[in-house]
């Protein structure tokens, strides 16, 4: 394996053309921008507060928020602060942004301004610029991480991180695989290069910035071995460039078992990958999702499935859980909602204190299952790419080597078929192009076809419009009506 | 219906490709010719696909709470490119938070749709609301009489 | 072991005095009442409902409810059936009626009808009468039963049973020391004998009448060994009298592993004692109540504690929870907060799904704890009562071989002392009176200690005050502020 | 405070025990001098022992929601019984169901109660104000002046 970190020439060259590319750009001053970042209390480095999390083995919340304004995004976020009482702080960005759409932000501000309500869903950090998002960070007293699911976050990075947030979600396959149609993969992943060299430099200078892989990807019956060889990846080459703190997302699958074998494996994984591949000098921690996909309508399920998400997060292990709201099925919460959410989930960790992480027998074998098949896609993706892992990324996006049902992309095939087992563990029934070992392949068909003979049906693409519906109606596994 | 074209799409910078899978396997299960453009799709990418595949009606997705933003000007522009008639229906999640139906009805038809559903609503019910309305579009078409008093919106 | 079956002659000596102590009782004609009750469906029978959920392993939602007037509380349960979808319905009785203070009860009714707000907390069944309760049963689909907290429930039992409910709750240690203060127990045992001979001679002319003796006992840190040994003396009381479907009772204690042991020993330490005494014809099943202690008044937190508490449940393998609500801190729900609590366990429950019981190292070990315990204690209790058990149980209350902590009842000693370890496991810092091997003593001991050495402070009464308020202030162990 | 005799209990049928130790504990930490009736305590009762014991006040408990049945005319009858100046305090979930605190607070004030406590007030509060009310009272009680406007209600 080969590491690659870009050297500071090429990096500056860009960052010209970078800045240029909104007038708020001209505004970021990296040296000014470090010396504000030094001075940030470590209470509010996100790093730091994920490394105390894991050494105390407890389960830090965060939830989504962002609105056009920057009063109204204050004012909601110090709510879940304190109403809430989020250990951690977000500030969702708006989909225009995530496009570089700036000036259809504008258009969203001005309307918002004029109608008193926010039209846009989320903040629109690149259009606010430097001193609004540093008013945003003083006004608080948690980390505050930028979330968002932009391909090009360059610009976003830039501003955002002299802005004095202390976290960086994304990745150049995360943030382009299940957001964008048609961004080609190779500058996703150049321009990612770009943010965690970014997040390098300031590491280098003394200032911790947690980064953290976008890991549920479509939210969508994603097999477990799949979106941990791209976190993995997407790690790795945040560590090529320097970054040092360094957070793996799994979003809730729905089987228990699988789910804690999911988070522990993920945590296994990654760090013998990464110390084999020559690091030692970095800060591993999990994050796990509460559920990703289509919620119910009705706020009363909507707490349950909040409530057995962070049961799953807590008997696995997991450092940090993404929270949802009652009002996820209908549109961005109120503040009301989001807190409520938070405290929903704050009840279940704090009865759970300290009997944390699941040990049966099943939680192993499903590990050693989800273990072998990210071995397999990774070893062959380092064929591919002949020891360049990003290279070997690509090719193996374009090979169906890896690959994401029910994405937007072009860039991956759409090939394979995931759909639950009778257990509610997500299998592959057409595995595509990924390359299993046989006798997994065998070992997803066998339990598929499990299935189809307790629901008397063959197994058929109906299923997975089956499982795709069953939670909101609340089911894990969509059985026939 | 074997014959009625419906163009189908996720509208502006929307990526939640999940739904329109499922709407576009519906629909062509109910016997539509579905013009499935995907997600990401601009008023010009509809307006054009609808006359080049002589569609009766367009539905429109939105998840994302950017719907009003994106749709200023959509029935305005389909008149002015000749789809006086077209059927616009939308779906999803078609504002920025938890407002009323009424509400969210009001703003949508005002820009111009004539049906209106919001998650949770029946599919089932719009497939059928579809047929219904594209029948009823082609007798007046049929007809002398001008085709005003057709937008209804689903209670 | 000796069993004694209640003879018919006695039976119906008492009967008619039962019979006339109000006026409601003249309309009670047992023949007539299980003619009535034969005809009644198998889709309303309780037992069958129960015997079905255990075969199927799934887990069936019960809330309670109850007021004043027989149309709102027919409203009320339909609601309940259609909007919170209930598999399972109950009638929970006033507390008045508890008492036997229909004078009062009819107050209540005479006031609420005047109000047109139940001024009840419960259904005044007696007061009532046969009619109006055959009105409420035809009314429903699902199967009803009877809930209380009834010291003498003899004539509540005869004019409910043909009224046309299928199931009974309550027993003659359970619906007295947590529920009284001053009732003799050889009385509550001896008029429960009566209810269960008169379920037992519903069960000889073919009307299954299933019976569930109240697990909780005080809600508030019971350790499970001594509700275990409570439930199978109930238990084995009513098979006595001819009982032949029996489901026992576990209140959530709040840790994971404990709850879930806790199920599962109770459901193999009855049977096997049920057997060995020579039952063989019965159906065990078992009930899990969600968290029965101080709730938290903030529902979104209550959510909270409704889906631990159900997870642990469908770990658990339970046949039957018995549902809280968010209104659960403040007072009797309003129907629709009722409706929540269903909506929020189901999407639980069906979510989980087919993965149910829990099988870790953990569990097994707790599981020996509990079994060890409860043995200790039954063999005590039978040798006391040279065996006769109910002698064997007066005997040990008095002796505090069985004994309640926070109990309001004389009648037990309540000298124990109950509080969680470090894990949130229920332990005894003072066994007092109950007769533990040696070194489960110094294992209840040795937990506490390490509790106390992380806490840095000594074991002292403030913790159980503070275990006490903890879950509705977010946690399980009530650490020091 | 330590001379300060307060009766305690929980009235009517209502068994529930485990708030009435917690109340007992904590007051009597707090420095007065507390007869715990326990639970199912009638209003004779209360009134019996508040007289023998000379005490300040009674405070009763309520949970299972029966409170207003079970404390009509429980001013009058202290009244009847001399108990003119005694403090009654009433805590707990003092109705069936989930009203408005101002809805409770009335029909509590109206019953002739001084304090009133939902679910989830803060009992460090509650015994202050009754430290204050207490001292009040005495100082009332030595003036020449009747008490009539001391009554008030916790916000
Ligand atoms: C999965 C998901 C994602 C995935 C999407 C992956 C993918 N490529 O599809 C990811 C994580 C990438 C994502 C990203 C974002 N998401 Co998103 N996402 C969801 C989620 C949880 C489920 C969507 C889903 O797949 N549902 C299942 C399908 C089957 O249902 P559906 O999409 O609703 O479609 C059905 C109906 O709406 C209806 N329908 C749809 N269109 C039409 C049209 C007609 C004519 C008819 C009749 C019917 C109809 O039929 C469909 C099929 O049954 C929803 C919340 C929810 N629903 O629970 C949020 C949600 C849609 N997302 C939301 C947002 C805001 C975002 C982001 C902006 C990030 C953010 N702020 O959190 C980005 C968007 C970026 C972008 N450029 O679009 C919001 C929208 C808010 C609003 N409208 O007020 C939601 C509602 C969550 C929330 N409550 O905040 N999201
Ligand atoms: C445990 C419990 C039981 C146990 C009680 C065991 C026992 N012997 O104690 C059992 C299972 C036996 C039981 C039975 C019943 N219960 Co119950 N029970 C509860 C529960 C869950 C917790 C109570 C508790 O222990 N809390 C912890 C203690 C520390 O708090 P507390 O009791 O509130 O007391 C504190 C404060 O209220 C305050 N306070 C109390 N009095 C006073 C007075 C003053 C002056 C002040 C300043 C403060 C103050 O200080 C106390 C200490 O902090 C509550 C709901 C809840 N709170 O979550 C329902 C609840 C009290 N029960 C209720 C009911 C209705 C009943 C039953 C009638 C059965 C039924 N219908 O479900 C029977 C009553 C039978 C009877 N005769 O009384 C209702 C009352 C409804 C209402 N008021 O509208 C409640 C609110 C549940 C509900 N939402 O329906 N119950």
């Amino acid at each position: 394996m080969k590491t690659k970190k870009n050297s500071l020439d090429d990096f500056n060259k860009i960052r010209r053309q970078v800045l240029q590319s909104w007038p708020t750009g001209a505004d970021v001053h990296l040296d000014e921008a470090i010396a504000y970042q030094q001075a940030i209390p470590d209470s509010k480095r996100f790093a730091k507060a994920m490394a105390e999390a894991k050494a105390r083995n407890t389960l830090l919340t965060q939830p989504r928020a962002g609105v056009a304004l920057v009063e109204e995004h204050i004012r909601l976020l110090k709510y879940l602060e304190t109403e809430g009482g989020a250990d951690l702080l977000p500030t969702t960005i708006d989909a225009y942004t995530r496009q570089n759409r700036y000036r259809e932000a504008a258009k969203g501000i001005e309307k918002s301004t004029a109608s008193g309500v926010s039209m846009l869903n989320g903040f629109p950090a690149v259009n606010h610029g430097v001193e609004q998002c540093r008013r945003v960070t003083e006004s608080l007293s948690r980390p505050v991480q930028v979330r968002h699911g932009t391909p090009d976050a360059r610009l976003l990075a830039e501003i955002t991180l002299a802005g004095g947030f202390t976290s960086f979600e994304g990745g150049g396959i995360s943030y382009n695989i299940p957001y964008v149609k048609n961004v080609p993969l190779r500058k996703t992943l150049t321009d990612w290069q770009y943010v965690d060299r970014l997040c390098g430099y300031y590491e280098e200078h003394g200032v911790a910035i947690n980064r953290e892989p976008f890991g549920p990807l479509t939210g969508t019956l994603v097999p477990p071995c799949i979106s941990h060889a791209v976190g993995i990846i997407e790690g790795f080459l945040a560590l090529e460039q320097g970054v040092k703190s360094l957070s793996l997302g799994h979003g809730q699958g729905g089987n228990l078992v699988q789910d804690v074998a999911a988070v522990m494996s993920l945590k296994s994984l990654a760090d013998r990958f990464f110390r084999e591949a020559g690091f030692a000098d970095f800060e591993l921690t999990t994050v796990f999702h509460q559920w990703m996909g289509g919620f119910p309508v009705d706020e009363s399920r909507a707490f349950g499935v909040i409530g057995w998400g962070t049961v799953v997060a807590c008997l696995a292990g997991a450092d940090k859980i993404i929270v949802k709201t009652p009002h996820e099925a209908m549109g961005v919460p109120t503040k009301e909602a989001n807190a409520q959410g938070l405290k929903a989930t704050k009840q279940i960790i704090n009865m759970f204190g300290e009997q944390r992480n699941l040990d049966i027998a099943a939680v192993e074998r499903e590990k050693s299952v989800i273990e072998r098949e990210v071995n397999c896609i990774l070893k062959k993706v380092i064929e591919l790419g002949r020891g360049d892992i990003k290279e070997g990324t690509i090719a193996a996006f374009e090979a169906g080597v890896l690959d994401v049902a029910f994405a937007p992309s072009t860039q991956c095939r759409g090939k394979i078929l995931p759909m639950r087992d009778n257990e509610g563990y997500i299998r592959l029934y057409n595995h595509a192009g990924i390359p299993l070992d046989d006798d997994l392949v065998a070992y997803h068909r066998e339990r598929l076809e499990q299935r189809a003979k307790h629901e008397k049906r063959n197994i058929c693409f109906q299923m997975i419009t089956d499982d795709i519906y069953a939670i909101s109606k609340g089911q894990l596994v969509g059985r026939p009506r | 219906m074997k014959d009625t074209t419906i163009i189908l799409g996720v509208i502006g910078s929307d990526c939640h490709s999940v739904g329109n899978s499922i709407l576009d396997a519906f629909l062509t299960e109910r016997g539509f010719r579905v013009v499935n453009l995907g997600v990401m799709v601009s008023q010009e990418e509809f307006i054009t696909a609808a006359i080049e595949h002589d569609a009766a009606a367009i539905l429109v997705s939105s998840l994302y709470g950017h719907a009003e933003l994106d749709c200023v000007g959509f029935r305005e522009r389909c008149v002015e490119r000749g789809l006086e008639q077209i059927l616009l229906y939308i779906g999803g999640n078609l504002v920025v938070g938890k407002p009323s139906r009424e509400a969210i009805e009001q703003t949508f038809v005002k820009l111009g749709f004539d049906r209106i559903f919001l998650a949770g609503d029946d599919l089932e019910t719009a497939a059928k609301r579809l047929q219904a309305d594209i029948e009823r579009q082609k007798q007046s078409l049929t007809s002398t009489e001008t085709q005003i008093s057709n937008c209804g919106i689903v209670k």
